[in-house]
Order: structure tokens, then sequence, then C-alpha cells
């Protein structure tokens, strides 16, 4: 702690469920243990209320810096304040509050990627066909962004036909299935699927298994889940391409920009590490070393 | 016979039990022979439950030592009791109303074939059990809906059927009428031939003559008098059950005034019950309604007091029309019921005595809608006092005797100062003390003027308190009779027409 | 122990209604004196504070479970209802423009609607009242989420967010004493009020009580009303505590209510326990999450704890009573 | 109609145990015909097939569940169990590496021990159910958090997940296939062995079932362990059907599990219903959820439209009980 002159990080994020959050929260606390800093981790279970009490109680235990993913962005602005109020720096990641910006914002850049993944498998099936979206929870700002994205790919192609689209509530693996299932039955001749989260298109890629169409769908995914990249790398299946968020890299950059909003450096107010697209060629070195 | 010349087969030594400091049973001693009726007497709250469930294996003794056949018994759950020979029929109906009839006979004890449970055996033997007690009902009937007397029978036949050894009846006849009686009557004198000793409780004098070889007194917990017989005068029983010596059982009867408070033109209940009962009672007086069992008095009266729908005819009181639509339509008027079940309907038995008597007394313990703590307890300990209910106000009414929860069910209508009082079935398993204090309670009642409706089905009982005798039979009605011209013979023909 | 010393004794944990909470609040300053000394910053005012923040929403909505669980019934919608109330709120004041003074009876009356809804279902169709809130549960969510096809609502008046942060006099924020005010009322209802008895007795034995000539079905409907209004007036003040509003808030509340009032000595099957225990029980769950968090418990062992934590306080009654 | 047409009419419904659940299953029949006209894709064979598919883990749920609610009581925590038990088959099978022959018999016994817990708090310590279940779902929840930290595990066997994807005959997975013996067997069981009728007498009234020498403390746990053991049966067909496991699946799968079992007609107060109509609830859940999915109604309609169903379903049954 000597060097960073920083003794306490707290970290609020929204869904330790979801990997996604979960490698972020890795990232943080293996390089913060690294540096000797101690991570306070409180997880909101999906409630944006209970995240407002976890962080007043960080906020009691004295933290230096905060690291601050809204659980689903109305809680957004109120831990900010709070923080403020304490005087204790505030990093957002992934998500920006509106209206209560915080001393920087670190996030992928969620239109391009998505944009990348279905164009990706839109050129894989050749430019054509009938494509299916399985979103993640209808509202959030992953689910408007990728979408926004993935239209962009498909509006490019006149041969593309966005034919049904479903949400989810919790962008589970096993709603991917339910959801894919119901979606093959109504049009067998689907060609495309993307899902808005890799578990989502996990629980697709199953159904597609079912159904016995391994051939004739192509699915993309998004966000890097260890799970996805495990099975991306094995080269096989209907599932063949997902955007990797920096999860790790994200972790690290938090806490730099913590420690130096700490002592009062400059740090740019947007910080965009890039999802990089994964297919079966560069899945296998980001599951031994996830960026 | 000479049961006494043989080992009995079951012991009671020095049985003790305790609800926390509450002294149930203390040290009682007690012997039954194979095939003799011993009689198990006492007023409400002696322990007579208490003792047979320890018996039975339902709940487990303080202290003391039983032997059965010769060995040392402790039945650790009522399972191990049956599995002995030991079978009791409770106090409380223990039926199972979503299941039919056959499998509340057998329930816990399957007949079974290849594993499976075999119905049609199960189905035969019920419907045997059940005709030798004369009642004729499909034994794939579910029992929701059955009266209480053949509720009764059904728990009657449960029994029969176990072939235990011995058997101990709670009260079986409370809810049965004298066709009923005589039947059960007959099974026991063939469980006695057969050798099962029977351990018989009731409240029922009379019955005791009938069927019993001896008979154990007991008061306060204690085991007070053991007669070798039971051919005694009735007197000399009840004065060893209450400790002192009884005056008359029924006061005598006043003359009621001219002016009619209630009147019932041509009622008619739901799904047809009972219709076409018109009747009227006078200010003070005491009016019975008889019928066998099934009659209907029961919804007939549940529909004066508005608990249950009404779908012709009209109530009037004082003259005018005042047909209820629903129970507290009815006490805003002034009339109250002290309904037949009161465990299911009279009381909550979580609650305290006070809180019971509390929720039909709003009015007397507060005012505008507010409850005063000190007015609720003061109310209710006058009213304990004046009803001579055993218990302070602050005891959960589960924790008092039948008897004293009628009381309190009782307590906490007349407390309203009503002006009809309807009894159903008031003193269904209470002892001969608390009962001579019920009648005195009707009486007093009367005497002031209010109109007093009773419906029992002891017989004694409704030619005793009644100025007039309504009759029903199946759900009509077949007569009125003077308090002159009711007896026995009367009464059953018309129950019978 | 003299007989009047006995008499005395009651009827002090007779009057805050602790009823079966004797052993509840024993628990609750066990883990506060736990926590004083595990932890530097658990005791401070400033925390105590936090704490009463902390359990203003749930502990509103304990309010209304209570009631709905002393008549013996229960009710899963309380989270939807919450949530409902909130977007509805948010609808009128920033979609259609109404003023707070409007725009809050609004949201109070929609979910009020809902109660009536599910009590009318429960007391007149004898629909289990598991199953009747269990459907009103998912109507309620998914007409929350329609209003706005599931997206937030910000953009509250500057002093709605204010009422929930500024600490009137150093200590109170208008939020906390509304909540105190709903646990101050309830208690005088439930204890000196003869509404308030019926509860009671319309939760020991329903037939006893309609034989009583109370109403047992207006009753019934009066509660699940009265309980749904409450966890709308939750909704409110969770929307000025978070300045903004969403369709997917208060999933599993309902859990978190039901367990305080039963912690609290409120038995589930009616008729027995109260206001008190249940402020108890709301304290418990409140005081057992702020302290794992200051502790810097993992989420996952938070939620093993937490579910000891209720079996425990649960069971322990068990032992207090007299066995058979 | 002749008495003799009478009893033959009572015997057969009584033989399907479908007790209540005649009006729920006319309603499935015209639910069926309804979406048959309304979508192309709904009256296929494989449609049908895709509905069993999709029913496979709701429905072996939901016999544990019609046991524990037969005998008057409430399983919330069979989601959390579900997911445990499939933390469980993956730590075994992928991360100790242990073959499946002993993987599954590991998470069937994890599952076991939390319902045995379950039940011995219920039967002996006399927590409610509700709070009993409530606590072990929180537990659970912790637990399958714990195994890896949150995270999911893959790399199952490539025949584990094909036994819920090859339809052996063109029809029958193995999953559906154990999902309809579990329905056979419990079936059976419930209508021909004494220890099926016992939860009847149980459900009934529990001190009439003890009096009858029926020993109520271990049938009680007894359910609870089996209901817990399906729970866990239904999580590793879920595991194979998904190739994967993670531990926040099977949140609130118990409420539509319970949803199933009550609109099937057994009553939550115990004591009367069964499988057969259970089968009719969780196929209305299975059908309404593929049917709602193939009109492409949006989510937060369909959880309106399931909520009216739970309560219509239920409600319809007071009309045709004679009124009292
Ligand atoms: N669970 C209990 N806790 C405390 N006291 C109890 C309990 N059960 C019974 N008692 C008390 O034990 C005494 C004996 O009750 P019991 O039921 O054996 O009387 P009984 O002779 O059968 O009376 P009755 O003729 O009214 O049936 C009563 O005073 C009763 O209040
Ligand atoms: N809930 C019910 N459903 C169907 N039939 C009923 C119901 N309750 C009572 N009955 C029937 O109505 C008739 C009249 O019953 P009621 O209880 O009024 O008779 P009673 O003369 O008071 O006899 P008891 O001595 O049994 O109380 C009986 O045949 C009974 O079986
Ligand atoms: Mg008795
Ligand atoms: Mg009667």
């Amino acid at each position: 702690a000597q060097e960073t002159g920083i003794g306490k990080i707290g970290l609020a994020v929204p869904n330790l469920q979801a990997d996604f959050f979960n490698q972020i929260k890795l990232g943080v606390e293996n390089y913060a243990a690294a540096l000797g800093i101690e991570v306070i981790t409180v997880d909101a279970r999906g409630d944006t209320a209970t995240q407002v009490s976890q962080v007043q109680d960080l906020i009691t235990q004295g933290i230096d810096a905060f690291i601050y993913i809204p659980a689903g962005a109305a809680a957004a602005t109120v831990p900010t304040r709070l923080a403020r109020q304490a005087g204790i720096p505030v990093i957002n990641v992934d998500r920006e509050p509106e209206g209560e910006p915080g001393d920087t914002f670190i996030a992928g850049e969620s239109v391009m990627s998505a944009y990348e993944v279905c164009a990706h498998i839109i050129a894989l099936a050749g430019g054509e066909g009938k494509m299916a979206i399985i979103h993640g929870q209808r509202g959030t700002t992953p689910e408007v962004l990728r979408f926004e994205g993935c239209k962009q790919a498909i509006d490019e192609n006149p041969g593309v036909e966005l034919v049904t689209q479903q949400w989810s509530e919790m962008w589970s693996p096993d709603e991917g299935f339910q959801i894919a299932q119901n979606m093959l039955q109504a049009h067998p001749d689907l060609r495309l699927i993307f899902g808005q989260a890799d578990g989502l298109a996990m629980g697709a890629s199953q159904a597609v298994e079912v159904a016995g169409l391994r051939d004739q769908v192509i699915i993309g995914g998004y966000d890097g889940d260890i799970a996805a990249l495990e099975y991306l790398a094995r080269c096989e299946g209907a599932f063949v391409v997902t955007a990797t968020q920096s999860t790790q890299a994200m972790g690290v950059l938090a806490v730099n920009s913590a420690i130096a909003a700490h002592h009062g450096a400059s740090i740019p107010a947007r910080q965009i590490p890039n999802a990089v697209l994964t297919t079966c060629e560069n899945a296998q070195e980001f599951v031994e070393n996830h960026p | 016979m000479t049961p006494h010349a043989k080992q009995p087969i079951l012991t009671l030594r020095n049985i003790h039990k305790s609800y926390g400091p509450i002294k149930v049973l203390h040290g009682i001693d007690f012997d039954l022979h194979a095939g003799e009726v011993v009689a198990l007497l006492g007023e409400n709250g002696a322990g007579k439950s208490t003792l047979s469930n320890i018996i039975s294996g339902t709940v487990l003794p303080s202290a003391g030592k039983m032997t059965w056949q010769g060995a040392a018994y402790a039945p650790s759950s009522p399972r191990e009791a049956i599995d002995a020979g030991v079978g009791m029929i409770h106090q409380e109906l223990m039926l199972l109303p979503h299941l039919s009839i056959a499998e509340n006979v057998f329930v816990g004890r399957y007949p079974t074939r290849y594993g499976a449970v075999g119905r049609t055996e199960m189905e035969r033997r019920a419907k045997q059990g059940l005709l030798r007690l004369g009642l004729d009902v499909s034994p794939r009937r579910l029992v929701d809906g059955l009266s209480t007397a053949s509720q009764q029978l059904i728990e009657i036949a449960k029994a029969l059927t176990l072939d235990a050894k011995m058997l101990i009846l709670d009260e079986p006849t409370a809810a049965l009428g004298g066709e009923e009686t005589k039947l059960l009557f007959q099974q026991i004198a063939r469980l006695k031939a057969e050798g099962v000793g029977i351990i018989y409780i009731s409240h029922r004098l009379e019955e005791i003559k009938q069927i019993a070889d001896r008979i154990v007194v007991m008061r306060d917990g204690a085991k007070v008098r053991e007669f070798d017989t039971a051919d005694l005068p009735v007197r000399t029983i009840v004065e060893s059950m209450v400790g002192r010596s009884m005056e008359q059982m029924f006061p005598p009867l006043a003359v009621p005034d001219e002016q009619t408070v209630l009147e019932v033109r041509d009622l008619a209940g739901a799904s047809r019950t009972f219709s076409g009962v018109s009747f009227s009672v006078r200010k003070g007086e005491i009016f019975g309604i008889s019928g066998l069992v099934g009659a209907g008095r029961t919804e007939l009266v549940r529909a004066i007091a508005g608990a249950d729908p009404i779908t012709h005819g009209s109530i009037l009181l004082n003259g005018e029309d005042i047909t209820p639509r629903s129970p507290g339509d009815a006490i805003r008027k002034g009339i109250v019921l002290v309904p037949e079940d009161r465990k299911l309907q009279g009381v909550i038995l979580d609650h305290s005595i006070q809180e019971n008597i509390g929720y039909s007394n709003f009015d007397s313990v507060g005012w505008g809608g507010w409850i005063s703590s000190r007015r609720l307890r003061d109310f209710a300990t006058e009213n304990i006092r004046k009803f001579g209910i055993k218990g302070r106000g602050r005891q959960k009414a589960g924790q008092m005797s039948g008897g004293n929860q009628q009381k309190v069910v009782i307590a906490k209508w007349l407390a309203r100062r009503p002006r009809v009082v309807l009894l159903d079935e008031p003193t269904r398993g209470i002892d001969v003390g608390a009962r001579s204090s019920i009648y005195e309670i009707i009486h007093e009642l009367a005497s002031q003027g209010v109109a007093v409706i009773v419906v029992s089905s002891d017989l004694e009982e409704v030619l005793g308190v009644s100025n007039r005798v309504l009759v029903m039979a199946a759900g009509r009605q077949t007569g009125i009779l003077d308090h002159s011209e009711a007896n026995d013979v009367s009464v059953m023909e018309l129950a019978t027409a | 122990m003299k007989p009047a010393d006995v008499k005395e004794k009651l009827r002090l944990s007779e009057l805050f209604s602790f009823g079966g909470a004797t052993g509840p609040l024993i628990g609750l300053l066990l883990l506060c004196v736990f926590l004083s000394f595990a932890t530097d910053s658990f005791l401070s005012v400033r925390n105590f504070l936090n704490i009463m923040d902390q359990i203003t929403v749930l502990g509103i909505i304990a309010v209304g479970m209570t009631f709905v669980i002393l008549i013996g019934g229960i009710d899963l919608s309380v989270g939807s209802v919450l949530a409902l109330s909130m977007m509805v709120l948010g609808y009128l004041n920033v979609h259609v423009d109404l003023p707070m003074a409007l725009a809050i009876p609004g949201a109070l009356l929609i979910s009020a609607i809902t109660g009536a809804i599910a009590g009318i279902l429960i007391a007149y169709f004898k629909v289990p009242p598991f199953i009747a809130t269990l459907a009103m549960m998912s109507i309620a969510r998914g007409l929350a989420n329609m209003i706005t096809n599931g997206s937030q609502i910000i953009g509250f008046p500057a002093w709605f967010n204010m009422a929930a942060i500024i600490r009137y006099g150093g200590y109170l924020t208008i939020t906390v004493g509304i909540m105190l005010t709903v646990f101050l009322l309830a208690w005088l209802f439930q204890r000196y009020r003869q509404g308030g008895r019926m509860l009671y007795a319309v939760g020991g034995n329903p037939e006893v009580a309609r034989l009583a000539g109370i109403h047992v079905k207006r009753v019934t409907v009066l509660v699940y009303t009265v309980c749904a209004t409450l966890a709308g007036l939750a909704g409110i003040l969770l929307a000025a505590r978070l300045d903004a509003v969403q369709p997917s808030i208060g999933v599993a509340y309902e859990l978190d209510a039901i367990a305080a009032v039963v912690i609290g000595g409120t038995s589930l099957s009616g008729g027995t326990g109260g206001i008190g225990g249940t402020l108890v029980g709301v304290l418990i769950i409140g005081v057992l999450r702020n302290g794992l968090n200051l502790l810097s418990v993992s989420p996952f062992v938070q939620s093993v704890i937490i579910g000891l934590v209720i079996v425990v306080a649960v069971a322990a009654e068990t032992f207090k009573r007299p066995a058979r």
C-alpha cells in the first residue's frame, strides 16, 4: 500500500451471477492484490436499491476510491452523489449514470463490436438468409446498444431478413435455449441467430443441436465469457463468434484510474478498452489468458 | 364372571402428568381386566382424557409406570400403542374430510395386496363395520358434509375394526342419539364377550349403568373413588364426582310472558336441509328443539342467527321483519348463537379467554372504535367470575377443558345482553356439575325476559328445560309440544314421523 | 418471584406486542454487540442512520405484510406492486408532467387497486392467497414493464430526491420519518382499534370471527388493499431515494418482508404476533445486511449466513415453547 | 342418468387422480385448439416434442412439489437446490474428474441432504415450511455460487449432452423418458402404495394421522428429501440439456412449479389433489409459454397473461364447487 498511497477500494457490481461482472471483479481484485490494496466487493444481486445501501456501507468503511458499475442505470446517480459528498473519487465501469458522471468512464464500445459480430456471421452465411435476435433484458443499455450495432449490419445486407426477436429476462442459457427452440419451430429455415450475450448464444446453440440444424444455423454471441471461449476453442458447433470484452484489462484500468484520481492526477473522461472479435482461431489464447 | 380372579391386562402405577407448571394428573393407579368395561367418570378437566391419552401413547406421562399384558409398557407414539393392541376413540372427531369413509376407517393401516393398497377389500370391510353400527352409506363417499353423528359413528367403526385387545372410548355418545347409542352398546357387549377390555368415558350417567362393570371416579387429576359395580344410584356417583351433595338438576320452570319476541315464518334453508318451519317464542320462554340426528336443527338455528343463507321465509323480532343476512346483522338485532362445535366455531383456541370474550363485545371494552386494555381485562374478569369459568383471563382457551370452553362461549354472548339466545347442544361433553350451572344460566336468562332456544340431542335435557318443544324430522317441523304433553314417547313419535 | 412481578413483566412485553419476539429482540441486541466489537465502523450514529435509511422500504412493506399474515394470508405481489407504483409515478410525473401532488396519489391508487383485486379474488372467489398474489405478482410486473417498454424513467424534481437525502436536525430524512410514522400508526391501530383486534380474530379462526359478526370478507379485502397501498408508498420512497424508477426493481422483496415478519414472531398460520415483532425482524435483517457488508463478507457467503439466521431465529422459538 | 353410470364415471376420473383437475384439463384442450388455429407451427409432432423437452425440468420439480403440497407443506428451495446440484455435478465431473457414474449420485446426494435438513427443521423444530425452505433457498444458492465463485462450468462428456438431444425412435430423448418415468412411478406410488395414501392422511390432518399411527415426522422428512432429490435430478437433466452449468440458474422455478401443482387441482392446504392434475398443470404452463413465444408476444405481456391464466384456472374451481 505504500507505493500507491491508497488503502481500500470499494467495488460495487450489479450482479456477480453474470460472468462478465465476475471477470471484472477478478481483474480488479487480482491487480489490486498485487499492489497490496484491499478491495471490498459488494454484489447488488441486480437490485438497484440494494446497491445504494451497499454503497452507503462502503463509504462507512472509509474507502479511498470507488469503482462503480451501476445495477441498472436507475441507481446510477445516487451512489455517485454519496461518494462525491464524502470526497471519494468515482470510477465508472461498463455503464455510466446519466447526469452524474464519475471521474472517468471505462467501457467497451458496444455498437461497433455488435456490428462486427453480426457482420461476421452474415458474411459466413453468404450475406443472405433469415435471421433472429435473442435480446438481453429489455431496456438495459447493453441491450439497446448491441441491438443498434447489429441492426446496422443487417441493414447493410438487403439479403438478410430479420424474421423474429425475443427478449430474455436474465441473459441466461436456459432462456436462450427455450427461446431459440421456439424460434426454430416457427421458422425452420432460420440461418442466423445473434444472442446478445454468450449465455443466450450457448443456449441457442444447444437448441440448434437438438433440432439437428448445426450445419444450417450460424450463431454469434457477445461478452467472451470463459465458458463461451472454451466452447469456441473446440471449433465445432453452430456458435462461431463472439466479441470478447477486455474485462481483465478493464479491471486493471479501473484500479490505475482509482490511484490516479486519488492523487488528483488528471484522467481521461472516457477510456475504451477494445472488445476483440473472437472466433475458433483466437479463442484458445483468450482461454489461457483473458484480456 | 369373575374378572378379578385373573391378572389385569393393563396396570397403571403412580402416573403423573404436568404441562409446565400445571399439574394435570397426580399419582393415578388403575387396573383393567380382560372382558370388563370400566367407566371413567369425573368433572370436566378432571383428567380423564389426559389419562386415556397416556395409555394410548398420544401424550407422554411425566412419571409413573405401566404394564400391558404383564410386560412393561411405555408407548412413545400412537403407533406403538396400536401395534400393542390398544385402540382409542378420541373425544374430538378425528376424521379427514377430503378422504373417503373407507380410507378414514383404515387410515394408517390400509390392507395391502402385492404391496398395493387393496381398495375393494378396504371398502368391503369398512362397509361391514358401518353396517354393524346401523350406518348405511357408501364407503366411497367423502366424509366432508356428513353430520356430526355419522362422523362419530365412522370414528367408532375405525376403532371396532382395529381388532384391539383393549379399547378406550372417550365420550363416544356425546354426538349420538338414542338409536345409535343402542347399536353401539350392542357392539360393546360383543367385544366384551370376546375378552376385550374397555375404558368408557361419558358424562351421561344413565348409560354407565347399562354397560359398565366398574366405575372409577376422578377429581382434579386424582382418583377419588372406585365402585366395584355400576348398579348405584346416580346421586351417589354424582356426589363423588363433584365432592359435594347435588341439588336437583333442572330448576323449576317459570311461566313466560304473553308477549311474542321471536317469530319464525315458513323458513327454509339453503340446499333444503330444512323447510317450512314456523314457530314463535315468547318473552322469558325456553323453547326446546328436538329431533333425531341430522333432522336439520343445527341448520335451522344457524339460519336464524344469520350464519347460513335463508332461501325462503322470514324472521320477526317483536313484530318487525329482521330476516338477517349475516351474523353481524343478527347480533346487532340481539340474536346470538352458541354454536354446536365450540372448537371450530365457538372459541379461538390459540387466543386468551379475555380476547375471546372481547371479540364479541367490542362495544363494552372501548369507545368509538378504540379498545381499552384495562376495560377488556376487567370486563373479562367480571364475566369469568359471573359464569363460574375455571381459568384466568390470560389463559389460552385451548388449554381449558371442554366444559370451561363452552362456558366461555356462553359468557361471550350473554355479556351482550341479547334478546334471543340460540343454544345448539349447550351441554355436549359437559359434566354434571357444569351442566347444572348451565341450566341455571338458561333459567336466569329466561327470568330476565330473554327468549331462549335450546337444541339438544339429549331428550332428558330438552324435556327438563323447555316450556315447549319443537320436534323436527328430516328437515320438516312435525309438531310443537307443550311441557305438559311432552315426554319420551310423544317426542319420539314426532321425531320418527 | 412474587406473582405481582410476573404480572408486571407480562404486561410490559405485551404492551409492545413483542409477543413471541422477545427471543429475536435478544438476538438483535447480541448481533449489535458482536458487530460493535468486530468492526470499527458499526457503532456510530452515522451508521445507525444509514441502517434506518436502508430499512425504510423493507419496513413499510413489512407493516402491510404483518397485517396480511396476521389474518392468515400471504402477499407475494408486494415487490411487483412496488415496481408498478414507481413506474406509474414516473409516468405521471415525468411523461405526463403532472405535479407530484397528483402523481403520488395516482401511484397509490393503482397500488390499492391491485391489492383490492387480489383481496376480492381471495375473499370472494376462494383463490388461495399464495396463488392470487403470485398471479398478481406476475401481472403487476408485466404492467410495470409495459409502461415504458422496460426502460427507466429519470427527471424527478430536485426536492423529491432531497426528501430521502437531507437529514433534518441532523437525523431524520423525510423518508425515514414516514416509515416511523407508519410503524407508529400501525402499532396503535393493531393494539387499540377495534379493526386491529378484528385482524387477530379473523386470523385466529375465520369462522369464529364470522359468527362473532365480523365481516371477514370485507376485512380481507381491506387488508390486502392496505398492504398493496403500503407497498406502493414504499415504491414512492424508493423512487425518492434512487431519484429514478425502473420496472425491474423490487424482485424478491416479498421474501425479505415475509422473513422479517416471521422472524419477528408473527405466525404464518395467522392470529398471533404483531407490529412490534416486525420492527425487530426488520432491524435484524437490516443490521445483518449492514454488518456483513461492513465485515466485507463475500456476497455468496452472505447469502448462506442470512439463510442460517432466518432458520435459527425461527427455530429458537420452538425451544422456548413448552414441549408437549 | 342411471346410478351405475355415475359410479363408472366417478371411478374413471378418480383413476387418473385428476380429482379437481377436469376443469384445467378442459382448459388445456381449449388452449391447444386455440393455438392450432392461431399459429401455423403449433400443431406438429415436432413442436409437441419441443414442448415435452421444455417441460422436462418443470415436470420433475413439480412431481416433488406435489408431494410436498399434498402433505400441506411448500418448498421454495427447489430452484436453488437445482442450481446446487448442477454445480456439484460440474465440479465433480469436470473439476475433480470423477466419472458421471459417481458425479451424478454425488449431486443427487447433496440435493437429498438439503431436503432432509429442511424436512428435519420442519418436522422436529417446528419451523414453518415456508420459512425453512426460504432459508434453504438462500443457503443453497450461496453454496452453489461458492463452488466456482460464481462462474459457469463446461466440458461434460459428449454422450451426456446427447442424452438430451438424440430422439430415440424419432421421439423420445432420454431426458424426456426420465421425466415420463418419474411421473408414472409417482402416480403409482401415490395411488397404490400405503406410503402414498399416508401423504393424503398427513396433509388432511397431521394430528389425525399421528393418532392413526403414522409417523408424521418421518413422512415429512422423507417427502422433503424426495422433493429435493427430484429437484437435483431435474438439475442433472438441465445440465445435460445445456451442456453447461452455472450457479445463477433456476431462479423462481419454485413459483412455476407451485403454480403448476395448484393449477392441477392440488390444494395448498394439503390432503387433496394428485400427480395426474400436476401433469395437466405442467402442460398448461408449458403449452402457454410455447404458444406465446410462437405468437411472438412480448415478454411483458406474457407475464400478464400467465398471471391471468393462473388466477382464472384456480378461481374457476370455485364455481364448480357447490356454494355452502
Ligand atoms: N396442553 C395442555 N396444557 C396445559 N393444560 C392442559 C393441556 N391439556 C389439558 N390440560 C389441562 O389438563 C386438565 C385435564 O384435562 P382433560 O382433557 O384430561 O380433562 P377431561 O377429564 O377429559 O375433561 P372433559 O370431561 O372436559 O373432557 C384440564 O384442566 C386442562 O386444562
Ligand atoms: N356442509 C354440508 N353439506 C352437505 N350436507 C350437509 C352439510 N351440513 C349438514 N348437512 C346435512 O344436513 C342435514 C341436517 O344437518 P344438521 O346438522 O342441521 O342436523 P342436526 O339435526 O342438527 O343433527 P346433528 O345432531 O348432527 O347436529 C344432515 O343430513 C347433514 O348431513
Ligand atoms: Mg376429555
Ligand atoms: Mg346439530
